[in-house]
């Protein structure tokens, strides 16, 4: 089964690779960048009884490894 | 906007961390309620951290004047004469609660508030330590810590730009609940050229330079009085994280400026940042400060002036300038791209005026704030004399230096310091994995010593003697590799102060940490303290990190590590086979018991000198320190940097444990050619210390009395030891 | 020899590379800001240090790639001019396109920094002709993506083309001693002019014997040995 | 406007951060786990007229700078 992770900082935690990203994207001469924020994408294949069993099994990894859940939240995809 | 801000009183000052006869004093100094943002400045200025309140009554025993010293503690980092016009600036501060929250970002800022402290004197970073100390290695946070603080410590400082040359790494249970993340740092400035944090002048500018103002950090009190606040996660206090790139280009900028003649003074913002940083230059200047938080360049919306007083957002500094110089000074900002403000500007009265969103947040008097901060002469209990060590069984030589060798105690720490850059920049003469790392001063022949030490196991013991210890064993790191101690910095790691039993420690290692940079001319210029290291009421071992720095007046002095093969082993200093607290108790038998090793002080000194004394006259090849696991430790060492082998000779009166592993201070292995050991045994006894022949370099084995072991095995142990403490082999 | 060193935001062996290209020129190697859109007239060398240009933010040189003087740095190797990529520099080079492939995170994960051992693959080039006939040198490397990859056919054409100028090795020249997994044990490769390198390992640290070694200085002296192009 | 950009590595080329996490979720006792490759997940708040304007311009970003093209694959998401 297919899946996706997505880690995103928490609000409010500091991001200074998108910050820089913004300002380049800046300087090529993009404007009307409002803001850019970075984060992961982990694409994962694993077998699982159904749907809800690899949900669950999903977020447990992410607690245990995927996300740093002092600064990152996580959302789960299963396709 | 405004928020409705809580009702201040008895209970919220609490949960600021003050005491009620502390929320008294205020309530006396302003004849009024304070403000929730002054409640909130006050607990800033007062807390342990800002106001060294347990503890400044005892540093004020310390020694930190000498004709070295240009500048002692109080700023915000030590500076020393090097001689020819130039300076070393360095200093040591902990991170450990962020460490053990958040391992990678914690020491990350802590190697950045580091280095802050040092560039904000005006001088350029040339080299980082960092001391750690985790929980026990089959603990299971202790892993992922460790390659958390490493990475972290890494990360920050390979991105920035200074060579990582030394540190320490232990483990005991002690510290399952309390890593250390002690991070040392030093830079090189023209001694005429020191920046310090005294405003001058009323009517000056205060510019802002640098990161934006986040919420970071802001709000364990804040939570607590949550009524007030609807956007609970929005105002959730979060962990600062660290930008090493803004941190690089804050660094040139600030170099640039200080160039320009446009800085009359500047303070870095650590914690409290604004808070701490305004008072501590008006305060040092005798001047007030006037503050717009309006101007104050925030990166989240609508933050409040309590928020901004408090944040700890890293890679921000606080300037006062010539107002002449503005453009000057703006051009360089905007080139390295950083933002830059006119937040306030000096006023004559004494008086911390804060304003923001047209009203008045903050109205205090300056002085007072950190002026009539609280200071404890907390009740402390002398440690009791230590319980005779009860006897030491027989043991197998060989299978006991193996035992050390792996130990993740005393295996090789390559793991770590290869994840650190140790030779950018160039002049790294003596890389991590010897006594202490020497860098050049760059464009000169000269050298710089550093290493950092200390014993948590003596310090338990015995806290006089460990105190003391810890500053020896630095001496003789750097002596061995040929530098004459300048100055130290120290990091004071402690529990609970307000129990007697701990604060006993901490006076008994203050003292005995005085008495050896007394002895040994090793002022203490700069430091921090870190106290409440305890969890479940469990304290760790008291862990008085020793920063020293040494000079090299010419590279040629430099003593290696590695002997050569068919040279002579001398033994420098008295054996007694000292066995309480050794290491060879703790990784063997698991046994942490007996006095911590007494300390001669004039004997470490004329050792030392004897060293640095036989290298000028070409009498050695090579020197060690002897220190965890005595003469067998010290003389494996030696062979695995040489890649040649060591014989080290039984003693006759001592038992093998006792002679092998004893751990009696003030010794030094050197190595050198038989026909040099006569004059070195002269030189010995005119100064009264002795001096003996112990073995020879050459083979392929490590043979110490009857135990022969090969040196292949003894390095697989060795390099590999700290890999399978991780798990990766 | 005149020679010039790119600055980016976050370079941090620009005065390292300054150093050793001073000493080996025996005329100061001038600092050209990123900003800058133009080089200096009449350079012989152009640098691109090691570091974290941009903090490696997004790519490890993905973004100093794209700042404006490496337009000019671009047209003056079009012309044919001698240019030096170590490290982060290698990484920038490779985001421009001026050499091929990309370097990836080391296989370890781990940033890492010792000497490492490499063997000089060709002493056809501007950079490598002062090695005689090759061998193995040592110099450190520091890096934490030096993990060089590319597709098999530009992999045949660099091997074809004799472009591959060092690749790790052990102490003897034996096979082994790859830090960080790079495809074929790749350390540096050439343009296909021969007169762009760029390499991991920082050979402006090991030019000094009060350092514990000087392997990297025959690199910087092969330089001086180099005619001008037309 | 908000939209997503998503950076993942081409096919064949080696993911040695996806197989670390493989391997990490593995001796934490995840069994069944087949692959897992890493990519960035860049959140972009930018003007435009309109979700073509947008894309348009966001295919710009990646072809100048979010994506390197020689090894990495970009999808593009207006929201
Ligand atoms: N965290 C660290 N970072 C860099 N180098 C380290 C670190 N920990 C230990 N080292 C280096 O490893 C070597 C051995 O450390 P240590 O056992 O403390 O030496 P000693 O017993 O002589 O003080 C020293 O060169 C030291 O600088
Ligand atoms: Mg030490």
């Amino acid at each position: 089964m297919k899946a996706r992770v997505f880690v995103t900082l928490k609000n409010g935690v500091l991001d200074p690779q998108g910050q820089a990203i913004a300002h380049a994207l800046g300087s090529l001469g993009f404007d009307g960048v409002n803001d850019v924020r970075q984060g992961k994408m982990i694409e994962i294949d694993l077998d699982a009884a159904d749907k809800a069993a690899a949900e669950e099994t999903l977020s447990a990894m992410c607690e245990k490894l995927l996300a740093n859940t002092v600064i990152e939240n996580y959302r789960i995809e299963v396709l | 906007m405004s928020v409705k801000e809580p009702e201040v009183n008895q209970s919220l000052a609490a949960d600021h961390g003050l005491k009620p006869d502390e929320y008294q004093r205020i309530l006396d100094l302003l004849g009024r309620t304070p403000s929730f943002t002054e409640l909130g400045i006050f607990s800033a200025m007062w807390n342990e951290h800002c106001s060294y309140k347990s503890s400044k009554i005892h540093l004020r025993t310390l020694p930190t004047t000498g004709p070295q010293v240009i500048c002692g503690p109080g700023e915000n980092a030590g500076v020393v004469d090097i001689g020819d016009g130039q300076a070393v600036v360095f200093k040591m501060e902990s991170h450990n609660h962020p460490s053990y929250i958040e391992p990678y970002q914690g020491a990350a800022t802590g190697v950045g508030g580091i280095l802050r402290d040092v560039f904000t004197m005006g001088a350029r970073p040339i080299a980082a330590m960092n001391a750690l100390s985790f929980g026990a290695p089959e603990h299971p946070k202790t892993r992922s810590l460790v390659s958390g603080v490493v990475s972290g410590i890494g990360g920050y400082g390979n991105c920035f730009g200074v060579p990582t040359v030394g540190g320490e790494v232990r483990f005991h249970r002690a510290y399952n609940g309390n890593c250390l993340v002690n991070a040392f740092a030093a830079g090189l400035a023209d001694a005429d050229k020191i920046f310090y944090s005294a405003a001058s002048g009323v009517g000056m500018p205060v510019v802002y330079l640098g990161a934006k103002t986040g919420r970071d950090g802001v709000g364990g009190a804040t939570m607590a009085s949550a009524e007030f606040d609807e956007t609970l996660e929005e105002k959730r206090p979060t962990v600062q994280v660290g930008d090493p790139f803004t941190e690089k280009r804050l660094l040139e900028a600030c170099l640039e400026l200080m160039a320009s003649g446009a800085v009359i003074s500047i303070q870095d913002m650590g914690a409290a940042g604004l808070t701490c940083s305004a008072v501590e230059m008006g305060d040092k200047g005798s001047l007030g400060v006037e503050l717009d938080l309006d101007a104050v360049p925030c990166r989240e919306e609508a933050m409040t002036a309590y928020e901004m007083m408090l944040s700890e957002s890293q890679e921000r500094m606080l300037m006062v300038l010539r107002p002449e110089k503005e453009a000057e000074a703006k051009a360089i900002f905007d080139k390295w791209d950083l933002d830059f403000a006119i937040v306030g500007h000096t006023i004559a009265e004494d008086r911390f005026l804060v304003r923001h969103g047209g009203e008045v947040k903050a109205d205090l008097p300056l002085k007072a704030l950190s002026g009539t901060a609280p200071e404890y002469d907390r009740p402390w209990e002398p440690t009791p004399a230590a319980a005779v060590l009860a006897d030491v069984p027989e043991i197998d030589v060989a299978e006991a230096l193996k035992a050390l060798i792996a130990s993740p105690n005393l295996c090789s720490r390559r793991w770590v310091w290869e994840q650190y850059d140790n030779t950018v920049m160039a002049d790294t003469v003596i890389r991590p994995g010897s006594d202490a790392a020497v860098v050049r001063v760059h464009g000169t022949e000269k050298g710089l010593a550093f290493t950092s030490d200390v014993t948590p196991r003596y310090c338990k013991a015995n806290p006089v003697e460990g105190g003391k210890q810890a500053v020896a064993e630095a001496y003789r790191n750097l002596s061995a590799t040929g530098a004459k101690p300048l100055a130290t910095t120290d990091n004071l790691n402690f529990g609970n102060p307000e129990k007697p039993e701990i604060m006993g420690q901490f006076v008994g290692c203050i003292q005995g940490i005085g008495e050896a940079c007394r002895a040994l001319d090793m002022p203490i210029v700069s430091g921090n303290v870190s106290l409440y290291n305890e969890t479940d009421g469990k304290a760790i071992l008291p862990t008085p990190t020793i920063g020293a720095v040494g000079l090299l007046d010419s590279l040629d002095h430099v003593i290696p590590m590695a002997p050569r093969d068919g040279d002579i082993l001398v033994l420098i200093g008295q054996s007694n086979g000292h066995l309480g607290q050794s290491a060879l108790l703790a990784e063997m038998f698991g046994r942490e018991d007996g006095d911590a090793p007494p300390v001669d002080l004039r004997a470490e000194a004329k050792a030392g000198e004897l060293v640095r004394g036989f290298k000028a006259e070409g009498l050695i090849s090579a020197a060690h320190d002897l220190s965890d696991g005595g003469l067998a430790v010290a003389a494996t060492e030696m062979a695995l940097a040489s890649g040649t082998g060591v014989e080290i000779a039984a003693d006759a009166d001592l038992g093998d444990a006792a002679w092998f592993f004893g751990e009696d201070q003030g010794r030094y292995l050197l190595a050198c050619l038989a026909g040099s050991v006569d004059r070195m045994m002269a030189a010995a006894q005119a100064a009264q210390t002795s001096l003996r022949r112990v073995g020879s370099v050459g083979g392929d084995a490590i043979t110490l009395g009857g135990a022969t072991v090969p040196l292949a095995e003894i390095r697989d142990l060795h390099e590999g030891g700290f890999a399978r403490m991780m798990g990766e082999r | 020899m005149k020679a010039a060193v790119i600055v980016f935001p976050g370079s941090n062996c620009d005065r390292d590379m300054e150093v050793a290209l001073t000493e080996a020129a025996g005329q100061p190697a001038l600092r050209v800001w990123h900003k800058d859109s133009e080089l200096p007239e009449g350079l012989d060398v152009v640098a691109i240090p090691g570091g974290f240009s941009f903090g490696d933010y997004l790519r490890c040189g993905a973004i100093g790639a794209r700042s404006p003087i490496m337009n000019s740095v671009v047209k003056f190797a079009e012309r044919g001019g001698l240019v030096l990529g170590v490290c982060n520099g290698f990484q920038v080079l490779t985001e421009t396109g001026l050499l091929p492939g990309a370097l990836m995170m080391n296989a370890g994960l781990k940033f890492v920094c010792r000497d490492v051992h490499l063997r000089v693959e060709t002493t056809e080039s501007p950079f490598t002709s002062a090695y005689g006939n090759g061998g193995v040198i040592r110099v450190p490397v520091a890096h934490h993506e030096g993990n060089y990859i590319t597709d098999d056919e530009t992999l045949a054409v660099l091997r074809g083309e004799d472009r591959i100028a060092f690749t790790y090795c052990q102490p003897d020249g034996s096979h082994g001693g790859n830090p960080n997994g790079a495809m074929a044990d790749i350390a540096g490769i050439l343009s296909p002019n021969r007169r762009i390198l760029g390499m991991m390992p920082h050979p402006e640290r090991l030019s000094d014997s009060a350092l514990g070694g000087t392997d990297g200085k025959l690199l910087f002296r092969s330089l001086l040995d180099t005619p001008v192009p037309a």
